[in-house]
């Protein structure tokens, strides 16, 4: 458990509270990134050792202890992957905007029941 | 030459000193973008030219970024400034010149 | 050094709070963007290059221009 | 009232995953799944997954390589998804801040920006950096070339055409290593010494390839948020 690993579950509790709390469409979109963001960062800090060095070898010698390269590879595609999630996500937002006329989901609550 | 290289970097950091000073004392958006501008600029030339002269390995990639600072950061402060404008940012009583104003008066919404 | 990171993981705090619960989403976006940079100086302190740069180049770059593409599509949003 | 629940809510799920991770036992480095891609030395050449610097790299490529393929066709989706919702939206962005000054700044520095992307998908098995990076890179220059005035409303073909030619030989590959060797994506190149510009086989290729598909494919997103007439 060190610091970083603690950082990340803040920004997920956050990430959570605003998904829950937040009735704007666009404000959900931000909680869900600053979520994707905490994940992100716990994956790599599981990792994480304290006296690791960086997972490159530079030619003189051989790696003595470096930190875990796997979450490292997988944070990396996770990355590129959301950043096509959130537009795939805002391109909806977009959507239901020219349909409605209004991003607020407490407003048209009476329509679907 | 390593000494020149640290006299290098202390007038970098004296620089920088001065751009917050500015950019804490100035009065509205475009002064404070000034100093900010101005200062960092020769501030970030300075260090990175200094780091280069402690190591003399790495003196031409830090070359290479004094050139790509030099090319970006005027462009992007101009471009700040022209949005601050477009904006309708309220300006420094003060001020008498507004030569943007007097040349496009016209056709600002382009 | 650990006092360097107090002060970025505090500050990570802050500006997770500040952009779930402002109210201009114009001021959300940048604070998510400001977030996104620490983000990757954390990977920078972790060892993790690699994940850093793509963190900075996306969080900053492309995932800002995106978010404020899409607030302007929407007119503002008109949050309340 | 709602607020307070929301709270409740994500402090409770704070103390369990806080407790959860207080739980998790820190491994030892011999114990972990990737200490197989760690412990090797820079002046042997051994086998195929054991050649590239960069160890990031060696694990994307070599032991998650059809995991890599599949994220790469989660990003086409993505795009693909974007296009066909942003279809019927007529009216493109403007920017009123595209001056003379931003135009010819952004004619200036996009060589040197396409230059430092291809430069970092290039040596992404020595140094850190690699296909995705670079991609990312080659997508924010057509960012700025949209921003300073639609310079880049043509080449959507381009990007097209690019990235369907690179998932295409990305797929062409696999298969070949798997006529030659018997497994997809087998590592059939001659391996090379660690630190060296040719090395690692087939790693390099492969990451050029996803640097180029990564970058049309970011950049018809950014060309395609921006609406306008998407043909």
């Amino acid at each position: 458990m060190n610091l970083y690993t603690f950082t990340s579950l803040l920004l997920i509790a956050i990430g959570v509270y605003g998904l829950l709390s937040q009735r704007h469409l666009f404000k959900m979109l931000v909680s869900l990134s600053v979520l994707e963001l905490g994940v992100n960062i716990l994956l790599v800090s599981i990792g994480y050792s304290k006296d690791g060095v960086a997972p490159i070898l530079t030619p003189p010698e051989q790696i003595i202890n470096p930190v875990d390269p796997l979450p490292q590879a997988l944070v990396l595609t996770a990355i590129v992957i959301g950043v096509g999630t959130t537009a795939l996500m805002s391109a909806i937002i977009v959507k239901i905007y020219k349909r409605t006329g209004t991003l607020d989901l407490s407003s048209n609550r009476g329509e679907d029941e | 030459m390593s000494y020149f290289g640290y006299g290098l970097i202390s007038v970098g950091v004296v620089f920088y000193f001065l751009g917050a000073l500015g950019i804490l004392r100035m009065p509205d958006v475009w002064n404070r973008l000034q100093a900010g501008t101005k200062a960092t600029t020769i501030g970030s030339f300075s260090t990175i030219l200094g780091v280069g002269l402690i190591r003399p390995e790495w003196f031409l990639k830090t070359l290479v970024l004094v050139i790509l600072i030099a090319l970006t950061n005027p462009v992007g402060s101009s471009a700040i400034a022209r949005a601050a404008y477009v904006a309708k940012t309220k300006v420094y009583p003060g001020t008498t010149v507004d030569q943007i104003g007097s040349l496009s008066s016209g056709d600002d919404e382009r | 050094m650990t006092l360097l990171e107090y002060v970025i993981v505090g500050v990570m705090f802050l500006l997770g709070i500040m952009a779930v619960e402002v109210r201009n989403l114009f001021y959300s976006v940048i604070f998510l963007s400001a977030l996104s940079i620490l983000a990757a100086f954390v990977f920078v302190l972790m060892r993790a290059p690699d994940v850093a740069m793509a963190e900075a180049a996306i969080g900053s770059g492309l995932l800002t221009a995106i978010l404020l593409f899409t607030l302007k599509r929407v007119e503002g949003g008109k949050n309340e | 009232m709602k607020k307070l629940l929301a709270l409740i809510i994500s402090l409770a799920l704070f103390i369990f995953l806080f407790q959860l991770v207080m739980e998790t036992p820190s491994k030892l480095l011999s114990e972990r799944v990737s200490s197989r891609y760690v412990q090797k030395n820079v002046l042997s050449s051994g086998e195929a997954e054991e050649t590239s610097a960069n160890l990031v790299t060696s694990v994307v490529l070599s032991y998650r390589g059809l995991d890599t393929l599949g994220e790469v066709t989660v990003l086409f989706a993505a795009a693909t998804g974007v296009a066909f919702f942003m279809k019927n939206v007529k009216e493109r962005l403007n920017f009123l801040f595209s001056s003379f000054i931003v135009q010819t700044g952004a004619r200036v520095v996009s060589p040197l920006l396409v230059t430092l992307g291809i430069y970092i998908f290039i040596h992404g098995h020595l140094t850190p950096g690699g296909g995705f990076q670079g991609g990312t890179t080659i997508a924010i220059t057509t960012l700025l070339l949209y921003v300073a005035g639609g310079l880049v409303e043509r080449k959507r073909t381009v990007f097209r055409t690019l990235e369907g030619l690179s998932g295409s030989v990305y797929v062409l590959i696999g298969l070949m290593g798997l006529a030659v060797g018997g497994a997809f994506l087998y590592n059939f190149l001659p391996l090379g010494k660690i630190g060296e510009l040719f090395s690692s086989g087939i790693v390099p290729v492969i990451y050029v390839l996803i640097g180029i598909k990564v970058g049309s494919e970011l950049s018809n997103l950014v060309l395609h948020t921006t609406g306008g007439d998407n043909s």
